[in-house]
């Protein structure tokens, strides 16, 4: 391989940073920026689903189990912030005046517990989670559905306990950030310039993963689980991992998603929420570093400007982007810069030692 | 007869799916600087033992390399032992390379933490396995990509670099063509010098130019063992391949068996 | 494979950078939440210059609740297609944007930021769900902007930059228990969708009833897209009560009244009194849910002189539905309040409009009859009705109340509502 | 018994409902491996059948019986289609059957809300299914009776066809050895057709049994598939009466919980035993040996 193309990814990140962090804010809008934000946070999540699913083979139905962990782990620290020291947020007075606040959402009180919380929450319920799972080798559809069921289950929970976690409506409202005052066009901007960075942050994450060895682990089970067992590995172990990994950066999403938006409710985390996630994976191109990220910003600029002119049409739209791209594109849209490459590539008579034609399709 | 430290031996194996015993009270053992032949005709339960050992499928009775039980541990337990195997459908890691796939191979022993970093140059172990393999040409191309011969080489140099020091090589030969068949035989007689290996064939030919020692297995059962020349004198095996598929050397339909 | 160790210092030059810039910005120049200079209320860009003024419309056309929600578009659409016959709003033709909040309560956000700072809309109508309002809430208070309301609700909320034109729980809640009061009920059973309206009406219903000496014998709740309510339901056989009050929502209803029926549950033995059954609700439950009551401000059968006209029009419009029901007639009053309002004003500014309604005397000849806006907590009178549905799926008024009721989303005037309930929800509402 | 028998018939009830959800996806998720997400909406199109059927012929006591045919012929036909356009090239990678359908799913929702009226449409149930039967005291609704008798009903009918046609016997070899079945002479292909089409048609007629129970509309579909699926799975992927058990088993045990707890709390604890249950058993209750989880 040429020294170039092994930078290009590096080159890609470089770029998209300048243009996320740099170009974005200079000619943006206010509200195109805010907008920006909202897809950084769901790209976040798809960065962790592009692991998961394009390069370890897991088809995380329920990745808002883990955007609501952090989302609300968020949440709950800003609603409590904005009510102020020792105050019960609004909606818990009406269903009991004077029962304290429940116990759980104390520490949510501690910036530093929030901020460990979103990161260590995630950790720990997708490793009891996946630990559970792969080991029993559940795999495929299977795992597919039960994820996808956690998350439904999760979200009806969320719905029902209303004075613990303000149920169906949420929690919206958020006055201060971390002591910043949301209000502001400049704090504004600086919690999109968290995300976004966040974003590259965990692009790079995921480029160093993809070419370490543990990158070529994880495609190696995805395509030979057994051969890697007797190769003396455990996969579980290796998918575990990935799926860790996913988890987290869907929770960072999850709370940056909180800031940027103003509101965070079951739905976001529920069944149909979980899959537009996935929308945008495959859309973008589930194993490749930028289609995940991409795909995700793709959908979430679809959702709002085709949303606004067409909003029948955009569902119609999005339809036609799950089967179109499952089935004439499974790996994405990226697949056809990839395709591209190699036509290049060989107008210019320099065989490469892979050309793509000859890359086995997806399983 | 005494037991080296370095052997397999497998005493009383027997392994069943519901009702079926598919291996029944099967024995025999192997030791380095032999070239092991478990024969036999379809449904014999040559690769089914092989599974058990392996952890692949759950068997009954020992199965001892050197002081170390090996049946109801993990697979991958077992591997780390110094078990390997290769399967009948050569698999590799078809999307990448064969450097790749011997790195992988090779870096069952590396802590979590250095599997975080991008490999940086070439282990000397894969270097050796690729010179032993003969693969060192083609070290960059995906391994989808082989031929069939290749990709059985490139999982005998995935065993090779793990130091397997108990190779199960499940049909190697199959699909080859007569030079690579020869090849992998020389292949196999160097790598047996200080290595147990065990080879299910079907090929009679193939039996003949290098096994040393050979067990058949008939529906289950041990039927016969010893040297090329006692198995083939034996009146009972030849009763079973005469009765099954016409002659002992005949070719045998590979592949039709135990597919899992 | 080669020169990894220097592309490694890169990644962390790079990571570093990224770090330094968050960094840099975090320690920049926004406000800090004790700095005096409190962010100011986002500048209006609200254009006046030309004959026409932009309006935003933001419903949900597609998702879950699409169901409900498209025929409030559809109303508002017929609201300002009448205006502009009419000569529009301070002769103003109004140019309407229709926004789709999609079911999705962040997208309710979203779009009432694009409407009011990219469209420069002079107000938005629409939302349904409770969720959908505490959306958009935080953002056109931020924004200083206008957000029309038009669904009966749980109440105990105000705001300077929300006019609520459904009914608050004094207005629906509180004239259904006086209605079953009146009727000499004794024991009352709650069912409910599990969300926060049902939960909040209950509890209030709960005060009440126990000021009114009706026993609460029951309470039960089931998720929102639901539609199996047997168990409930045979709990309710098991408690004989002498009226259900049903909170439920959407479609979970045609699930309950048909479970109910089966359970040979009627109307004669134990009726039910529903807030979210109406015109355009009970079709979809055939006759099984005929005799029963419920409690709304208006219904296409009320005989007030602006409702005939109301309901012509409403049938003739394209895309109509064929019957009129109470939220798209509060989504109706709300574009003509506005126009009101407006009209006082003489200005479409945020703040002239509100200084107008604070004025007092706005009123607009409702279908319900003439309502008048309260200038202090942005919700108007409204008449209390109750219907039993009859079989042709329209209602017959059983019980009215005395003259219009004042809104009270506080229940200031209600002594059985605790007030340091009140005080606090007041103080965490400002 | 007083207390615990009216929530075991009211969670047979439900069960025979999940039966008639999960049915269907036993023919295409557990013989085929179709993970087909928009077999809620084929539900919602037997239901919306019913209603159609119900225009045309006012009787309700007629229209039920005869709308269970069509809605089994209109979700079939509907499958089929789904079939020939987009699952047939995707035999190979099942997992992305899942995602194709979603957008399937999508769009029979949107359209459905576009067709029909928003808030849904009635369907009345026939008037032999108006009272109750006294079972102990318990008067227990007919409604809840019918569903179970056409979910044994259907459950027999498709058991009698897989086990003693030949068409069976095709659809048992094509799922064993796909190959092996093509070169003894099994058109694989309509197989693969005819299973979808029965196994889309019996979503057909669970839906009539929905629109009986609630509300028909174009959301209705939603609540089913994820239920179904947890059967299916529970149940032992392909195996009748393995769902069959699991179907019921679920239904009596969210009952007994709405009983207990709350309606909410019922269905988190159902999906979370279901989880809990697939560590326990990851193959199911009954299994084929030679199926891996794929």
């Amino acid at each position: 391989m040429t020294k170039f193309t092994t930078r290009l990814p590096l080159i890609g990140i470089g770029v998209f940073a300048v243009l996320l962090l740099v170009v974005a804010p200079a000619v943006l809008s206010e509200h195109w920026i805010s907008n920006l934000g909202k897809y950084c946070c769901l790209a976040i999540a798809a960065v962790g689903i592009g692991l998961a699913w394009g390069r370890g083979g897991m088809l995380v139905m329920g990745q808002g189990v883990f955007f609501g962990l952090g989302a609300y782990a968020m949440a709950m620290h800003l609603t409590l912030e904005t009510a102020g020291p020792g105050a019960l947020p609004g909606f818990m007075i009406l269903y009991d005046p004077l029962a304290p606040l429940p116990a759980f959402w104390e520490p949510f009180r501690s910036e530093v517990f929030t901020l460990v919380a979103i990161v260590l929450l995630p950790v720990i319920v997708s490793a009891i989670l996946g630990y559970a799972l792969f080991k029993r080798r559940v795999k495929g559809a299977y795992f597919a559905i039960l994820t996808q069921a956690l998350a439904v289950a999760l979200a009806v929970l969320i719905s029902s306990t209303i004075r613990e976690t303000g149920g169906d409506t949420g929690l919206s409202n958020f006055k201060y950030f971390f002591g910043y005052v949301l209000n502001d066009e400049a704090n504004k901007l600086m919690v999109y310039l968290i995300a976004a960075a966040l974003l590259v942050v965990c692009l790079l994450a995921v480029w160093q993963f993809n070419r370490s060895r543990f990158g070529e682990l994880l495609v190696a089970t995805r395509d030979a689980e057994e051969r890697v067992r007797f190769l003396g590995y455990d996969p579980a172990n290796i998918k575990l991992f990935a799926f860790v990994v996913a988890a987290v950066m869907a929770s960072i999403g999850g709370a940056m998603f909180v800031p940027i938006v103003g509101i965070i409710t079951p739905q976001e985390i529920g069944a149909s929420a979980s899959i537009l996630m996935i929308a945008g994976v495959a859309l973008g191109g589930r194993a490749s570093l930028f289609g995940p990220a991409l795909g995700a910003m793709a959908i979430g600029w679809g959702q709002s400007s085709l949303g606004s002119s067409w909003p029948e049409g955009w569902i119609y739209i999005l339809g036609l982007i799950f089967i179109f791209v499952i089935l004439f594109l499974p790996m994405g849209l990226s697949s056809l810069f990839d395709r591209a490459k190699g036509l290049i590539r060989r107008s210019s008579d320099e065989p490469g030692p892979a050309t793509p034609e000859l890359r086995e399709v997806v399983k | 007869m005494s037991v080296p430290d370095a052997s397999l031996v497998v005493s009383d194996l027997h392994v069943q799916f519901g009702a079926f015993v598919a291996v029944h009270d099967v024995s025999f053992d192997a030791h380095p600087g032999e070239v092991r032949f478990l024969i036999g005709p379809n449904g014999a339960g040559k690769t089914t033992c092989i599974d058990a050992i392996t952890g692949l499928s759950k068997g009954t009775g020992t199965a001892r390399f050197g002081d170390k039980e090996l049946l109801g541990s993990p697979a991958q337990k077992i591997v780390r032992l110094g078990v390997g195997r290769t399967f009948q459908t050569a698999s590799v890691f078809a999307q990448l390379s064969v450097l790749q796939n011997l790195d992988i191979a090779a870096g069952l022993r590396r802590s979590p933490v250095s599997l975080l970093r991008a490999r940086r140059g070439v282990d000397a172990s894969v270097e050796r396995a690729l010179e032993e393999t003969g693969l060192g040409t083609v070290r960059d191309l995906p391994a989808g990509m082989l031929s069939h011969g290749q990709k059985q080489w490139l999982e005998i140099g995935m065993l090779l670099v793990q130091d397997a020091k108990v190779l199960l090589l499940d049909e190697p030969v199959a699909g080859m063509s007569q030079d690579e068949r020869t090849a992998t035989g020389e292949l196999l007689g160097r790598v047996a010098a200080n290595r147990v290996v065990v080879v299910v064939e079907h090929d009679m030919d193939f039996m003949r130019s290098f096994a040393t020692r050979v067990t058949v297995l008939h529906q289950g059962r041990v039927l016969s063992e010893g040297s090329v020349a006692e198995i083939q004198a034996d009146p009972r095996v030849q009763e079973v391949y005469l009765g099954t598929a016409g002659a002992l050397s005949g070719a045998l339909a590979p592949g039709a068996e135990e597919v899992d | 494979m080669l020169n990894t160790s220097r592309r490694r210092v890169k990644t962390l030059l790079a990571t570093g950078a990224i770090a330094a810039t968050a960094a840099l910005v975090l320690s920049g120049c926004g406000s800090r939440a004790d700095d005096a200079t409190a962010a100011a209320a986002g500048s209006s860009c609200i254009d006046t210059s030309g004959d026409t003024i932009k309006l935003g419309f933001l419903n949900s056309l597609t998702g879950g609740m699409a169901i409900s929600e498209k025929t409030v578009s559809n109303v508002l659409h017929m609201a300002a297609d009448e205006i502009n016959a009419d000569g529009g709003i301070l002769g103003k033709q109004i140019e309407y944007i229709q926004e789709d909040g999609a079911t999705d309560w962040p997208t309710f956000a979203e779009k009432t930021e694009k409407l009011l700072t990219q469209d420069c809309v002079a107000a938005i109508f629409g939302g349904w769900t409770s969720s959908s309002r505490k959306a958009v809430k935080p953002v056109v208070e931020e924004l200083n902007g206008l957000f029309f309301y038009p669904v009966q609700y749980e109440g105990l909320e105000a705001s300077p930059n929300i006019y609520y034109t459904g009914a608050t729980t004094n207005q629906q809640i509180i004239p259904a228990m006086d209605f079953l009061a009146a009727e000499g009920v004794k024991t009352l059973f709650l069912a409910g969708s599990d969300y926060v309206f049902p939960r909040t009406a209950n509890a209030i219903i709960k005060l009440y009833a126990a000021e009114l000496g009706i026993e609460i014998v029951g309470e039960e709740y089931v998720p929102l897209d639901k539609d199996d309510w047997t168990t409930q339901v045979a709990k309710i056989a098991a408690a004989k009560p002498d009226f259900v009050f049903n909170t439920i929502n959407g479609s979970s209803n045609v699930g309950f009244i048909k479970a109910y029926y089966d359970a040979g549950l009627t109307p004669e033995t134990t009726p039910i009194i529903s807030v979210s059954i109406a015109e355009e609700e009970a079709p979809a439950m055939g006759h099984e849910v005929t005799g029963n009551y419920a409690s709304w401000n208006y219904f296409q059968s009320l005989d007030t002189p602006d409702n005939p006209k109301f309901i012509e029009d409403w049938k003739a419009y394209p895309g109509s539905s064929g019957v009129t029901s109470d939220p798209m007639e509060a989504a109706y009053i709300s574009l003509y309040l506005y126009k009101a309002l407006v009209e006082k004003a003489g200005s479409f500014e945020v703040d002239a409009v509100n200084a107008a309604a604070a004025e007092g005397g706005i009123t607009f000849d409702a279908p319900e009859g003439t309502v008048t806006l309260n200038g202090d907590n942005h919700h108007i009178s409204k008449p209390g009705h109750i219907g039993r549905i009859n079989a042709d799926n329209q209602f017959d008024i059983v019980w009215e109340s005395d003259g219009f009721i004042e809104p009270d989303p506080f229940l200031d005037g209600y002594d059985w509502f605790p007030a340091d309930v009140r005080d606090a929800l007041v103080a965490s509402a400002g | 018994m007083d207390e615990l028998l009216p929530p075991l018939l009211n969670g047979t009830a439900l069960g025979a409902l999940l039966l008639l959800a999960a049915l269907g996806l036993t023919l295409t998720f557990g013989q085929m491996g179709v993970i087909n997400m928009a077999h809620g909406e084929f539900i919602m199109a037997g239901a919306f059948v019913a209603y159609v059927t119900q225009q045309v012929i006012p009787s309700s006591d007629l229209s039920i019986p005869l709308a269970l045919p069509l809605a089994f012929v209109v979700a079939g036909f509907l499958g089929l289609l789904l079939e020939v356009t987009i699952i047939q090239w995707m035999y190979r990678r099942p997992l992305d059957t899942l995602l194709a359908t979603v957008g399937v799913a999508l769009i029979l929702q949107q359209a459905a809300l576009q067709i029909f009226p928003a808030q849904g449409v009635p369907v009345e149930k026939p008037s032999w299914l108006d009272g109750q039967i006294d079972v102990l005291g318990y008067e227990w609704p007919l409604r809840q009776v019918f569903t179970i008798v056409l979910a044994a009903a259907c459950v027999a009918a498709l058991a009698a066809w897989l086990k003693y046609s030949s068409f069976g016997r095709r659809i048992r070899a094509t799922v064993q050895n796909r190959d092996l079945a093509e070169t003894s002479g099994v058109a694989t292909r309509s197989v693969d057709r005819i299973t979808f089409f029965v196994g889309s048609g019996l979503a057909g007629v669970a839906g009539v049994a929905a629109s009986l129970i609630g509300g028909t509309n174009s959301q209705m579909g939603v609540q089913y598939i994820i239920p179904a699926f947890l059967v299916v799975v529970a149940g032992g992927i392909g195996q009748i009466a393995g769902t069959v058990i699991a179907a019921l088993a679920v239904g009596i045990a969210m009952t007994f919980f709405a009983y207990w707890t709350s309606g909410s709390l019922a269905q988190v604890l159902a999906f979370v035993l279901v989880v809990i249950f697939l560590q326990i058993r990851p193959q199911g209750l009954f299994t084929v040996r030679t199926r891996g989880l794929a």
